[in-house]
């Protein structure tokens, strides 16, 4: 039968499922913009912004089990939004406070790290979670345990000897590992016309007798349903699979980058339309599940706890300074 | 004489070698269209084009390892890495080959390149946005390492770096960028690699360094000089090879050593040069070899308070310089 | 018309040719079964045979062009015999004497580097050559010169991030590269069934979208023929080829390794046939090329050259100790 | 108790500790069937199947980080790098991942790994078959380096080293491999990691090194020791963090120290060491720290009489150590 103009069942999502994807979505387009002005402000001093990849990263976290564990960079905010990392953990972190979970204040905002949420720590270096993805999917293999690993990349880093390592390596014995490639077309101002001569990243991906697949990564359910299946692959010990994710990457490279350095007015404006929650919404539409009372509802909602997360960023210490010398090694 | 800041003589050097000679030519991530993330390579890709300005892949080996083979061939690679905490996945190829051709081949082959990276903390980058990572290359014998204190020197020594017949790793303080400003002549002209320079003329004890801290350094002897003790600055400009005439010839004429460098305290460079002037210089000692440099930390914490607090810093620098004058 | 009785003549080769190619690949025998025995005397001090590859290398470097560059690992003594290097000067090195012009006696044997010859230093790092490879055919492009570049390396290669920053830059650039792999099933014990999952290589080739063909290495004029494709391509600014050629290795990986430790006698025995020189016999004499006394005449000469060699070797001086301590830098 | 050779007494380490903790595994090149090109793990593949014994593609930074992925999760790995020389394409995830995890997480992660190779010179191996690269990797904070000088401390050290609740960088001399056997006992022990020992008792000179040389420097104290001159030998055992404590027991002990390691001389841990002393018992020296070491070159070449000319031995050492005692 027909499913189409009631896509989110045929995936087995109920209506709930929309509301909270439309709802993770949001607060994650609200925490980016919110990072974007505190950087303006001075107040968060670096920030690589998500939007554009909502999509990507929140359509494919809801898909995860509790007991997955996630490899991730530093763009992926929607990722541990939607895996449960708090407001307020994620400010505190963006102002470098004694009280972030994350990182103590030690890293830069992005490099997410939680043995409650299963998320491995991130890290600058890029490609070098890829590894250390492919580790953890080994140790779940290795434990003969009901788990898998999902991998956050973006285009570029598949040009690292990391992701090559971690490709094969997998491959070979059939790890149960997700390789989610966020294609946002850059990587900082190099096109990827000029990381690679393929013209998808799932022949890549077929170099090393990996499956892969492409999806729109403005289709949030699309994203859903891949990551989804390629799960069910994993768990069924039937290998890992390679989601090339092609979206948009609607700001600069980071804060520190200035895209109209290396792009044209018209190139930027042109991808404004691939907004991931734009076409969420859309569907909401078609599906019956939008009106503007939930419209503001969520508004509201988000507007508190991203409200209420800044002050309660700026009102929490920071570290003393001598602390910067802990944990170097395990304190006996 | 134009005053031009670090990343300005930096650009300048490239510039006057490309048009030079048409075999430099750089290669490195976004160091086209874009210009670099510190803009080191602004204008040159409209100049001299995509084949001498060269966006690569993200790969770090792939940057050094293809300049290594383009530079046995004859060609004269600048290759950038972005940070110098990202040349890290190059350190194979930049140790285990650049650095052995020339020896291994008995002088049949060669490696004419430049790896340059921003290096140097200070600016809240965190622990892969400020590392100094000189003494790893340092400990290869094969590769020399400069790290240019001013932008008279950082024009002076990349020209020579980019001319010299063998593999150099050239590092600039990133904080220094904008923050370093001096005279630098148009044209061309060479610094030579292995000299150190007197920074600062004194009597009583030494000052070792090199990059941004140098600065630092000749800020805290002037201050010292108030307090009438003289003491002579050191600017390294050279890692490796070090120039151990300029250091032994300071220390003898002092008898008293501080060196300061950026970097995490142990294994770092202080040790070699404490090591030299043990050997070269020790009955000339009235006093220890002291240092100054960041606490063993794995990392620079992201938290501005913190890495303030780790940094070495003018006050930092002249307690330490009080202390072994009052030895 | 067919010309499969006369295949040589097909590939632009003449009966000389043939015989060039099989007095080459005899002279790498008998070089590599010179320097086992020597290496069991303690004289060559160690060495990894070729035996088995002789056809993969003597048919490649056969092809190419003088102005065309290598580069090279530790096991292409057939490459190298092939380009010209002399006896002598082979033996100088594997005896690590002054006279080496390779390398000074400062390397294992092995890693041939020649300005003359065009061939780019090898060294031990398994994958450090094909970035080097691939800067050189930059620097051919750079400077607009008709040359290609060919890269030998084995199956276990494949797996460095080496090669996958190499075959990408390669492939972005269309880069005139060959690509030659010797998939001889092992990497020291490790059988490519650990190494990798696809079939074979050339998939891994697709993945960067280079062009990839497989070839049978016992089959020297097939490898020749390839090569000669791959080339003209390089030089035609149609990029780069990836030619797996699928060969055995008929020793142990080194003389400092025992492949009985990894391997049954039987598996060991299997591969004996498939040796490139006896299907070459059998092609000449299918050719009417092979007579007795040419195969004496050859092994005469062979013999001859690799007497005069060891003698040439065993008379040359070794390079004083304190000589060890020149060429860090140029000496101005 | 029985004599074992120093890579019998690596190999019970890992089997005794793979016996007793299900979740230590060993990966690497060869480790597999093979059982190492040295044996190291010898039959373990037998007895702990493909799983715990595991025969990795040819890339380091693959065997580094999966390593510390799997380590992240709880496992306990064993990286085997075939030879010191070929971690350096891992080098990149050793020091800007696995050395930073606990520190960046503030205690959140961590990576109880090791990281295990043979290093050393003296089998005609050539450049990469013969480095001493600890230098290299004790630069970092959050790394611990081991080097063992006897098969009793190789256990007890490696058995340490896999119970670290941090990661563990262990070089083994593979010329030692066999050379050096002592007593060690069956079943588990561990050696403390950060503690050095006195290898040899003396009183006029300090002499510190580690490794094979280590046993050098005692037969050259033991024949200095018949012109009555009494020699103290230090063995370092944990290179990072280094013993300060014993090191400078010795010297304030003795006035006089001479360092010694198998690696080039500049930027060598050497360096380090003396910095330390000048620091801490600078009143206490009679004399330079001095340093026998290997001359700065890319590679050890594989001519033996080369070979045996540019390294350490017995004789350089003695003669260094007179030099010094009569200083
Ligand atoms: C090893 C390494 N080299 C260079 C950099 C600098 N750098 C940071 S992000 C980036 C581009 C990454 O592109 P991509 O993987 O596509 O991720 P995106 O930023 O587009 O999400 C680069 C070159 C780095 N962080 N690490
Ligand atoms: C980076 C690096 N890691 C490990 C080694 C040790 N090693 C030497 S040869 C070899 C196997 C190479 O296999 P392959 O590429 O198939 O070449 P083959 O020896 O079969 O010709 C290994 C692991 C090395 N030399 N370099
Ligand atoms: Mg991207
Ligand atoms: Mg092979």
């Amino acid at each position: 039968m027909n499913y189409s103009h009631v896509r989110h069942l045929s995936l087995g999502l109920h209506d709930e499922d929309v509301h909270e994807l439309y709802y993770k979505m949001m607060l994650t387009r609200a925490m980016d913009n919110r990072f974007g002005q505190l950087n303006r402000q001075g107040k968060v001093l670096a920030f690589a912004s998500c939007q554009g990849q909502e999509g990507a990263q929140v359509g494919s976290a809801y898909a995860l089990a509790p007991d997955d564990w996630i490899a991730l960079s530093y763009r992926e905010h929607g990722v541990a939004i939607t895996r449960g990392m708090s407001m307020r953990d994620i400010f505190a972190y963006g102002y470098h406070r004694d009280n972030d979970p994350n990182t103590k204040g030690r890293q830069i905002p992005g490099h997410y790290g939680s043995q409650k949420l299963h998320i491995l720590t991130g890290s600058s270096p890029v490609g070098t979670q890829l590894p250390h993805g492919v580790g953890s999917a080994y140790a779940s293999f290795y434990e003969d345990k009901h788990e898998a690993t999902i991998i956050y990349f973006g285009d570029g880093s598949t040009s690292t000897g990391d992701f090559h390592a971690a490709a094969n390596f997998a491959a070979i014995h059939k790890l149960p590992v997700v390789f989610l490639c966020q294609n946002n077309e850059w990587a900082i101002s190099v096109p990827t016309k000029m990381q690679f001569a393929v013209h998808s990243l799932v022949e890549r991906a077929h170099g090393y007798g990996i499956a892969g697949v492409q999806v729109d990564g403005t289709d949030t359910l699309a994203v859903f349903d891949a990551t989804k299946q390629a799960l069910a692959q994993a768990y069924a010990g039937e290998g890992p699979t390679f989601i090339e994710v092609k979206c948009k990457r609607l700001n600069s490279h980071t804060t520190e980058d200035d895209q109209s350095r290396y792009r044209t007015k018209e190139e930027i404006e042109s991808d404004r339309p691939f907004d991931p929650i734009k076409k969420f919404i859309a569907y909401m539409q078609s599906a019956d599940l939008w009106d503007e009372s939930l419209a503001k509802q969520v508004d509201e909602k988000v507007n508190a706890e991203i409200e209420d997360a800044q002050q309660y960023a700026e009102r929490s210490p920071t570290p003393k300074p001598e602390e910067a010398l802990t944990h170097v090694f395990a304190e006996s | 004489m134009p005053i031009k800041t670090l990343i300005e003589a930096i650009r300048d050097a490239m510039d006057a070698e490309m048009a030079r000679d048409p075999r430099v030519f750089v290669l490195g991530e976004d160091v086209g269209v874009k210009g670099g993330v510190f803009l080191a390579t602004d204008g040159l890709y409209k100049k001299y084009g995509m084949k001498r300005v060269l966006d690569t892949p993200l790969n770090e080996i792939g940057i050094a390892g293809i300049a290594i083979g383009a530079a046995m061939r004859g060609l004269r690679p600048i290759a950038e890495m972005q940070f110098a905490d990202y040349s890290l996945p190059a350190f194979d190829q930049m140790v285990n080959e650049a650095a052995t051709i020339r020896w291994r081949t008995a002088g049949e082959l060669s490696v004419p390149m430049v790896m340059r990276a921003p290096f140097g903390a200070g600016v809240h980058g965190a622990l892969w946005h400020s590392q100094s990572v000189e003494v790893l290359y340092a400990h290869r014998p094969g590769l020399k390492v400069v790290i240019p204190a001013t932008a008279y020197d950082a024009k002076g020594l990349l020209i020579a770096a980019i001319r010299d017949p063998d593999p150099v790793v050239f590092f600039e303080h990133k904080k220094g960028y904008r923050l370093i400003k001096d005279e630098v002549p148009d044209g061309d002209y060479t610094v030579p690699i292995g000299k150190a320079r007197i920074a600062r003329e004194g009597a009583e004890l030494s000052v070792i360094s090199y990059g941004l801290m140098l600065h630092y350094c000749v800020q805290a002897a002037n201050e010292l000089a108030q307090d009438g003790i003289s003491a002579e600055v050191i600017d390294l400009r050279t890692i490796s090879p070090l120039d151990k005439e300029a250091i032994i010839a300071s220390v003898q004429k002092t008898g008293k050593c501080l060196i300061v460098t950026e970097d995490t305290k142990s294994f770092s460079v202080t040790g070699e040069i404490t090591a030299i002037i043990n050997e070269e210089a020790f009955e000339y000692l009235d006093g220890p070899v002291m240092r100054v440099a960041t606490p063993d930390v794995p990392g620079m914490p992201h938290n501005p308070e913190q890495e303030e607090w780790l940094l070495p810093n003018v006050e930092k620098i002249l307690v330490a310089m009080l202390k072994l004058a009052r030895y």
